[in-house]
């Protein structure tokens, strides 16, 4: 037992909720990927792999058979079947949106024997396999058929995956800390990890995530050598770790953030193109990057909606947003359009760290781009139920809020939901967008990557005329380890398989 | 004795329901949805709706409150909205670390503040008492957060002397909980040596004053003596008040060094579960801090019986 | 004849005292620095618009955390804005704060102290009331508070003063249980003066000395507990600094530049000290068991 | 009268204190609070000091003592020598070693001069064990044995009870016990009787004599009462204004007293003797009542107190222009009988009629209009009067509540403050602006503003020096034959009673035990308690405003020359 081998890291979050289909959160995503294996993930090329099933389509493309590897185990010490997927399937599909495209479109989704699952759609659904085998930001984890039997809309109560650690029920304090134990029966696939493809083989006995409500004092233990892992390094105190021996920094997630601004189109002023226009064209993405980050070589003016680095990203039309802020357009375009003065209610958390910048600058240029700003700080729990709220202004009402994305999440239009136009049925901000909805049945019925391409340049040109939302840049956080710990999977979500850690 | 005890206990039953009531309402007025929380960002208003059903957010507000209270009344807080934990198990979890704290920081702040506060009196008027009084007066002036900083670059970061966070619990072994427990604890103590030391100062100065430390002096009494013996336990009683009271602010330092320091305990659960809306952890936390401040007090009132004779309950 | 003065009028007497000083009074060099002090921190505060060469508002991404040197005359914070301004500035809002919260909550206070302590009837429920606003952890009562009604100045100022109703309450009920037993009020009942009266005129004075101490405190930790809900997200919006939120959005940069925290931390410091030995020193003159020693 | 009379001058001189000099800390030049006192005691003697309020009397005891609040006081010169030892110049470690054994104090109020938090068997073997080498049985068997010797009953049971749980006189035995346990030399009494009953302070004063008999023991004792020392001084001296203006032994002193301020403190004593009664004219009665009840406490939630029955079926009558005094130690309930009258609590039984209306029953709202026929003026000048208000304020608060126009009241106060004897212009000042005596006058004068039916006087003059005492004494008899008003006065002193009662009801423990005139009461007492009252007060065979032994005394003057 004493060489038993622990790692501790300190996530960016508290880990609250274990239920990885029930909630969106990210911390609770890399908790599902510890504890849960997926039938397949796409892999660093966004290409979709085989991890717990292979897959074949038919001719067609209406008939999609699954086949179960040999040796999948729960931690309960029972075999993973067809019977299993198929429950794991069904709730995933209630809560994703992306599921709930599929389901759609399903005929009939079953388990023919104990090892093959076969998915039978009405017309064809070219990103099927896209959509099941994204990281984010709810990937169809594989539970037990007992526990994916649970309402979509209740969160589970036992937690038992066939994924590579076993979850620690005792040890777990929701909030601060969580442990996992090594799976000893989980057996990896042969192939070399690439994002989460691959074999996923632990070289430690124990994992433990807690988290530090403060960030100097995780830069600090770090640096002490207290703890081994820290998600997420703030930028400006990097040098504190510069300066320590045994601390390295790193980017692990290569393709980062972005950060945007939604406008609520139910409401004067944001009912108003021009005025939306006004408002991109007020917005300069380094301001808001710069302040955000510091240093220039962790974000990037990106004025791709999906992205700079993925496959669908485009910078199409973004200049007005890339350029920096040109307050005389915003005025120009104001008074085009009429624009009373009314004050712009934004919204300003101020206890999540990565959210607390965006509105402050925006306020700062929105002003100088003509336009009168109301900047009402709140807690992001008032921000969350107040988004919500399509009321008038006066009412409970806003305009405007800012919030972050893992670039994965807003890769594809499908994926994306801002781009989203089904009114109330939408985003928060709820657009009334025919045309971007017709674009996106386009994307789904496209049978070529070229011609998807084709048509979120389409979306992305769209985006920035009608102004659904502001993108306002790409940043990337990164991590930091002790020397110590290598090898670890550079991929958006932090995984542990595969990682070593010698004795320091 | 019994009778009075007894008679108290019954006094914080109104009290702790008023406590019950009004937070109960001033959650449920504070805009936020712990529904929203939970599914997470990209969640339609369809399955919000659904998850507020099944948390029983939609009910009227009398009906939680009586199915809360009822439930309360039978010992059963809740189960967490947001993690789906029992929450006597989890605010269980959370109790040690924050009473352990609260308990050193005690001891540490009656032990230095006490005799500050006599010396400071006993030399009222000189440098000794602007001295101690400075540093009191200091103690109240910075911020806990400021205090804990400079703490941990002084003591873990320059010295090395303790780890920088964490906690242990005194079951890991003495050492580890010491090390680990001194400096939240210390940073705590500055504001309560501060309070105490005052209001011993304040005390004695009265007491100093009194037929009785005359009478002892014209006995020939050693000085100490006369301080300690014949002074300062008739000094007793408002500073242990002060010690009944000022554990409020100590419930509130301990929010803000839980943070700093990285200890899993109640006050940093009270804070997320406030910011997450998770109702059945914020009342039972506040139900709980609410119910200790006024035990705490009780025990204080008693114990002036122990102090001071004439008083009998 | 020469009479010792009794306990009971010699606390008057101070208290005429504190605002004429007559001769024989003795005020220690300290409390003096700490007046003078106070007064000029407050003065820089109100005029800051004046004097400081930035909008404290305004952003400049490209000159981040920027050291002191002579274009900012104490370097620049996480947003680019000017700190010396910002700093300034910020004194203004954070002694609203603590005057808001210290003449709000005593003011309040003595009027539900003052009904307490005569209404018999009324005593009950009202320290029952208190005694439930007293459990309630302040700061947890405050971030509620905060997020009940965003975080607005004046929500921080309400946010402050509830949980320190109930001490003011307290302190006058107190006050005026022990005052309506001395002869002066008796002979006021049997000279025919009415309850209200009596309340105002006789009883309502003695509480103004212990007010004016506590008052202080409530200020003083007003400030601090402004600091401490900034700390915790809570606070008032960046747009109004105020030394509690720029400490707070500096406190990351504890190690790295001091300076945010520094600063801000030392005026609210000097401040709160000073306001301290202020209230301590007119405690000493104010609290009549205090000069019995000396009498 | 008796009066000690035995010769000292061969004995051992324990204290000689010579051209002291005490003044403020610090300030040198002020004028000093004591001025070159000299003073001897010898072994066995006791030296008496007495003197007004604030001439010094306390000072030289704690200056003697060492004890002098050092922020505040300082010997500014003279010796002060206890048998060879200057102690001006001793180190406190000296003085530590010096006190309780050579020398030892009690004080006046046995109330605070003990610790209340530690058991009074304690705080005598404390001595024991700070000065001597004593094992812990051993300083136990000598403190019962002191507490033995100053006639403490059961002295097991009292040695572990706390201060709060002995009686005053059981207190002061304490102290006399913790004074004498290591049978100083000199003892210090400031006043060790005053706050004790007149019975009690006979048992006590009996027990330091006692005590002095058995150790020789040199006593410096001092009081403002007259009385007392006449039964107890060997010498006197006499202090005014931080000097001693006059020293002789007793008898000389009290039949020929040299200085000008000595006679008039002497005259101002009030004579035990009722004053010849005042024809009865036929007046009405103002206040009767009858069958007064009042209990306090009782009820309670948990379980039914007792509750006190502070007075019990109490019946009396006043009539206009006529004085009803009430005597009786303290706790018999005399206060309580007052503030019922006045409402200022109310009765739980019984009837109160004043002026023909009945009182006890009406609501606050309903007894206003009836407030201003009875007016009261308390014990202590120093809290009847609100100290924020000016005088003129609050001699118009009444006038102005029944609806008197406030300049009509202005004028009214201004006349009011000619009738007390304070100028006119003392109207705009403040309470304590003035001395105890004056301040007693404006209340008075209060009182008088409203043109009451009946004025209680709850010992108004008991807080008062006697000079003091004899001239407020004057304005209220003044005040009363101007106005013909009725007037109930509460008193514990006998003398007082008998110099200004027309009739006196005695109280014990909440009942009447005798009433009727003044003079039958106390000079024909019937009721034993009566008796036993009469019989404790000091000095009641001398006759001190006229220098000689009251006429039909027991003792004629001169018997024991
Ligand atoms: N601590 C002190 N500081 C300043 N002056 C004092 C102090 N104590 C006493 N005095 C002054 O010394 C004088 C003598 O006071 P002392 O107490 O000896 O009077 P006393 O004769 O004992 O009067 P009483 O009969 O009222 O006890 C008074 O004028 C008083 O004001
Ligand atoms: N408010 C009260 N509550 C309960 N008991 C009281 C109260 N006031 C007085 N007593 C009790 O009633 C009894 C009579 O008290 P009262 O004050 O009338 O005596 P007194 O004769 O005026 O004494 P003194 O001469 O000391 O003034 C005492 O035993 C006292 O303890
Ligand atoms: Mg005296
Ligand atoms: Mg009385």
């Amino acid at each position: 037992q004493e060489d038993e081998v622990t790692l501790t890291a300190v996530m960016h979050s508290g880990l609250r909720v274990l239920d990885p289909v029930i909630t969106t959160a990210h911390i609770t995503r890399n908790h599902g990927y510890m504890v849960y294996d997926v039938l397949t993930a796409v892999d660093e090329n966004f290409e979709p792999q085989p991890q717990m099933a292979d897959w074949e389509v038919s001719e067609d493309g209406l008939t999609y058979t699954f086949t179960l590897r040999d040796g999948l185990m729960f931690h309960d010490g029972a075999p993973v079947t067809g019977a299993d997927v198929v429950a794991s399937l069904e709730r995933w599909g209630e809560r994703d949106s992306g599921g709930q495209l599929i389901f759609d479109v399903t005929e009939s989704l079953e388990a023919t024997d104990d090892s093959t699952v076969v998915w039978t759609l009405t017309e064809p659904f070219a990103p099927l396999m896209d959509v099941i085998s994204k990281q984010s930001a709810v990937p169809p984890f594989i539970m037990p058929a007992r526990v994916a039997e649970t309402s979509a809309d209740e969160t589970i109560t036992e937690y038992v995956g066939s994924g590579p650690f076993v979850f620690n029920e005792d040890e777990y304090e929701p909030g601060v800390s969580v442990t996992y134990e090594k799976f000893d029966d989980y057996v990896p696939r042969e192939e070399e990890p690439s994002w989460m493809a691959g074999g996923k083989v632990v070289n430690v006995d124990r994992v433990v995530w807690t988290t530090m409500p403060d960030n100097l004092t995780a830069m600090n233990a770090l640096a002490a050598g207290e703890i081994d892992y820290l998600e997420q390094v703030q930028i400006d105190l990097m040098p504190i770790l510069e300066s320590a021996p045994g601390a390295v920094v790193e980017m692990r997630d290569p393709l980062g953030y972005v950060t945007i601004g939604r406008p609520n189109f139910l409401h004067p002023p944001f009912d108003n193109k021009q005025i939306r226009q006004a408002a991109l064209a007020a917005l300069g993405q380094e301001e808001m990057l710069a302040t955000m980050q510091g240093d220039p070589e962790y974000y990037k003016v990106c004025g791709a909606i999906f992205g700079c680095s993925t496959p669908l990203g485009d910078e199409a039309g973004a200049d007005i947003v890339t350029g920096g802020p040109d307050p005389e357009r915003s005025k120009e375009l104001l008074e085009e359009a009429g624009y009373d003065g009314t004050p712009i209610v934004l919204m300003a958390p101020t206890d999540v760290v990565s959210l607390v910048n965006q509105p402050v600058v925006a306020a700062q240029a929105l002003r100088e781009g003509g336009f009168e700003v109301e900047l009402q700080s709140m807690d992001w729990q008032s921000v969350v139920q107040r988004r919500a709220q399509q009321a008038p202004i006066g009412e409970g009402g806003w305009n405007l809020f800012f919030t972050n994305w893992m670039v994965p999440e807003v890769s594809d239009p499908l994926i994306n939901v801002m781009v989203n136009g089904r009114g109330d049925d939408a985003w928060f901000g709820w657009p009334e967008d025919t045309e971007i909805e017709q674009m996106r049945s386009e994307f789904v019925a496209a049978e070529t990557p070229e011609e998807q391409k084709e048509i979120a340049v389409r979306i992305q040109e769209h985006v920035m005329d009608n102004v659904n939302y502001i993108m306002m840049g790409e940043y990337l956080i990164p991590q930091a380890r002790r020397e110590a710990v290598q090898n670890m999977i550079q991929s958006p979500v932090p995984v542990f398989w595969n990682l070593t850690k010698e004795a320091e | 004795m019994f009778g009075y005890i007894l008679k108290r206990l019954l006094a914080t039953i109104p009290v702790l329901l008023i406590v019950a009531i009004f937070v109960f309402l001033l959650l449920r007025l504070t805009p936020g949805d712990p529904a929203a929380i939970l599914a997470g960002d990209a969640a339609t208003p369809a399955q919000l709706e659904r998850i507020r059903d099944r948390l029983g957010l939609n009910d009227p507000l009398y009906i939680q409150f009586f199915t809360w209270f009822g439930q309360m009344l039978k010992g059963d807080l809740g189960t967490s909205l947001i993690s789906n934990t029992d929450v006597v198990s989890m605010v269980a979890d959370r109790l040690g670390p924050t009473i352990n704290i609260a308990v050193m920081t005690i001891v540490i702040s009656v032990l230095l503040a006490v005799p500050m506060g006599v010396i400071a009196a006993w030399r009222h008027r000189t440098w000794v008492d602007f001295l101690v009084m400075s540093f009191s007066v200091l103690g109240f002036s910075v911020p806990v957060f400021v205090i804990g900083y400079i703490l941990i670059q002084i003591f873990a970061i320059e010295l090395r002397w303790v780890p920088v966070q964490g906690y242990a619990s005194p079951s890991d072994g003495i050492g580890a909980f010491f090390s680990r427990a001194i400096l939240p604890s210390l940073t705590l103590a500055t504001i309560y040596v501060a309070l105490i030391a005052r209001m011993t100062r304040a005390s004695m100065l009265e007491v100093l004053g009194e037929d009785y430390v005359r009478t002892a002096r014209a006995k020939g009494v050693r000085e100490n003596v006369v301080l300690f013996r014949h002074a300062l336990r008739n000094a007793a009683v408002p500073i242990l008040t002060i010690i009944g009271t000022g554990f409020a602010l100590l419930i509130s330092g301990v929010v803000v060094t839980e943070s700093v320091f990285n200890v899993p305990g109640i006050g940093r659960l009270t804070v997320d579960a406030i910011l997450a809306r998770d109702y059945p952890v914020i009342q039972a936390m506040i139900l709980l801090t609410a119910g200790i401040y006024v035990l705490v007090n009780l025990l204080v009132d008693i114990s002036y019986s122990f102090f001071d004779p004439r008083i009998r309950y | 004849m020469t009479e010792i003065p009794t306990s009971r009028h010699s606390a008057f007497q101070v208290l005429t005292g504190l605002f004429s000083l007559p001769a024989g009074a003795r005020i220690g060099a300290g409390p003096m620095i700490a007046a003078v002090v106070l007064v000029l921190i407050v003065l820089a505060s109100i005029l800051a618009p004046l004097y400081v060469p930035y909008d404290p508002l305004a952003m400049n991404a490209m000159a981040r955390l920027r050291p002191p040197s002579d274009e900012f005359l104490l370097g620049t914070d996480p947003y680019g804005r000017d700190i010396f301004s910002r700093v300034m500035t910020g004194g203004r809002v954070s002694l609203l704060i603590g005057i808001g919260a210290a003449v709000v909550s005593v003011a309040v206070g003595l009027i539900i102290g003052l009904v307490a302590g005569f209404f018999r009837a009324a005593d009950g429920i009202i320290m029952r009331i208190m005694d439930s606003l007293m459990a309630i952890p302040a700061i947890l009562l405050a971030i509620a508070l905060v997020a009940l009604n965003g975080p607005s100045l004046g929500s921080v100022i309400i946010a402050i003063t509830i949980p320190e109703v109930p001490r003011v309450v307290r302190l006058v009920r107190s006050v005026v249980l022990s005052a309506r037993e001395e002869p002066y009020v008796e002979a006021a009942i049997a000279l025919g003066s009415s309850m209200p009266k009596i309340l105002i005129q006789h009883l309502m004075p003695n509480t103004l000395a212990p007010l004016i101490v506590q008052g202080t405190y409530i200020c003083a930790s007003a400030i601090l507990i402004e600091a401490i809900l900034s700390f915790l997200g809570a606070g008032v919006s960046t747009e109004v600094p105020t030394w509690g939120n720029i400490m707070a959005e500096g406190r990351s940069y504890f190690q790295l530049k001091p300076g945010l925290i520094f600063w801000p931390g030392l005026l609210l410091s000097l401040c709160i000290l000073c306001i301290n030995l202020l209230g301590d020193t007119a405690r000493d003159l104010l609290d009549p068991r205090m000069k019995k020693r000396e009498g | 009268m008796e009066f000690k009379s035995k010769d000292f001058t061969d004995k051992q001189r324990v204290l000689k204190i010579r051209r002291l000099k005490v003044g403020l800390t610090g300030r040198p030049a002020a004028q000093p609070v004591l001025n070159e006192i000299d003073l001897d005691i010898r072994a066995g003697e006791t030296h008496c000091l007495v003197g007004e309020s604030g001439s010094g009397k306390s000072v030289t005891s704690l200056a003697t003592m060492g004890l002098l609040p050092k922020d505040a006081l300082e010997v500014q010169g003279g010796l002060i020598d206890l048998e060879g030892f200057e102690i001006t110049n001793a180190t406190p470690n000296q003085m530590r070693e010096l006190r309780a054994r050579r020398i030892a104090m009690i004080f006046q109020e046995p109330m605070t001069a003990l610790n209340p938090v530690l058991r009074v068997g304690e705080q005598i073997e404390e001595v024991l064990n700070m000065h001597t080498d004593l094992s812990q049985s051993e300083a136990k068997k000598r403190t019962l044995d002191i507490m033995e010797q100053v006639h403490l009953p059961d002295v097991e049971r009292v040695y572990s009870a706390f201060p709060h749980q002995l009686s005053g006189g059981q207190r002061q035995r304490i102290m006399i016990a913790m004074a004498l346990v290591l049978d100083p030399d000199l003892l210090i009494a400031d006043e060790p009787t005053t706050a004790l009953d007149v019975t009690t302070q006979l048992q006590i004063l009996k027990l330091i004599a006692e005590m002095q008999e058995r150790h020789g023991t040199a006593v410096l004792f001092i009081t403002h009462d007259m009385g007392v020392v006449a039964e107890i001084a060997d010498t006197v001296s006499v202090m005014q204004k931080g000097r001693i203006v006059e020293r002789a032994p007793i008898r000389e002193l009290l039949t020929n007293p040299q200085e000008d301020y000595t006679r008039k403190l002497l005259e101002a004593v009030p004579n035990l003797a009722p004053r010849p009664p005042r024809s009865e004219a036929a007046a009405e009665d103002v206040l009767t009542v009858d069958r007064l009840d009042k209990t306090y406490g009782g009820g309670g939630w948990f379980r039914k107190s007792e509750g006190v029955h502070a007075a019990q079926d109490v019946t009396f009558t006043i009539a206009a222009g006529r004085t009803l005094g009430i005597v009786g130690e303290s706790g018999s309930g005399k206060s309580t009988v007052a503030r019922c009258i006045m409402r200022l609590i109310d009765p739980t039984g019984g009837e109160v009629r004043v002026a023909g209306t009945e009182i006890s029953q009406l609501s606050r709202r309903q007894l206003q209009p009836h407030r201003k026929h009875l007016q009261i003026v308390f014990q202590d000048p120093y809290r009847s009067l609100n100290p924020r208000w000016t005088v003129a304020r609050s001699l118009c608060e009444g006038p102005i509540n029944f609806g008197t126009p406030k300049d009509e009241a202005m004028t009214r106060a201004a006349e009011l403050m000619e009738l007390v004897d304070l100028p006119r212009d003392a109207l705009d000042r403040y309470p304590h602006q003035f001395s105890g005596g004056q301040r007693q006058r404006i209340a008075i004068a209060r009182a008088v503003a409203m043109q009451p039916d009946l004025l209680v006087a709850d010992e108004a003059v008991s807080a008062l020096d006697v000079s003091v005492q004899a001239q407020v004494l004057e304005l209220l008899e003044d005040v009363q034959k101007r106005f013909g008003i009725a007037m109930l006065f509460i008193t514990h002193d006998l003398r007082v009673a008998a110099q200004i009662c027309d009739e006196v009801v005695v109280m014990q423990k909440g009942q009447v035990v005798e009433q009727g005139p003044a003079g039958a009461v106390l000079s024909d007492p019937r009721h034993p308690y009566t008796r036993s009252l009469i019989e404790a007060a000091p000095g009641r065979h001398w006759d001190f405003a006229n220098f000689r032994a009251l006429s039909g005394a027991p003792t004629a003057q001169g018997a024991t020359a």
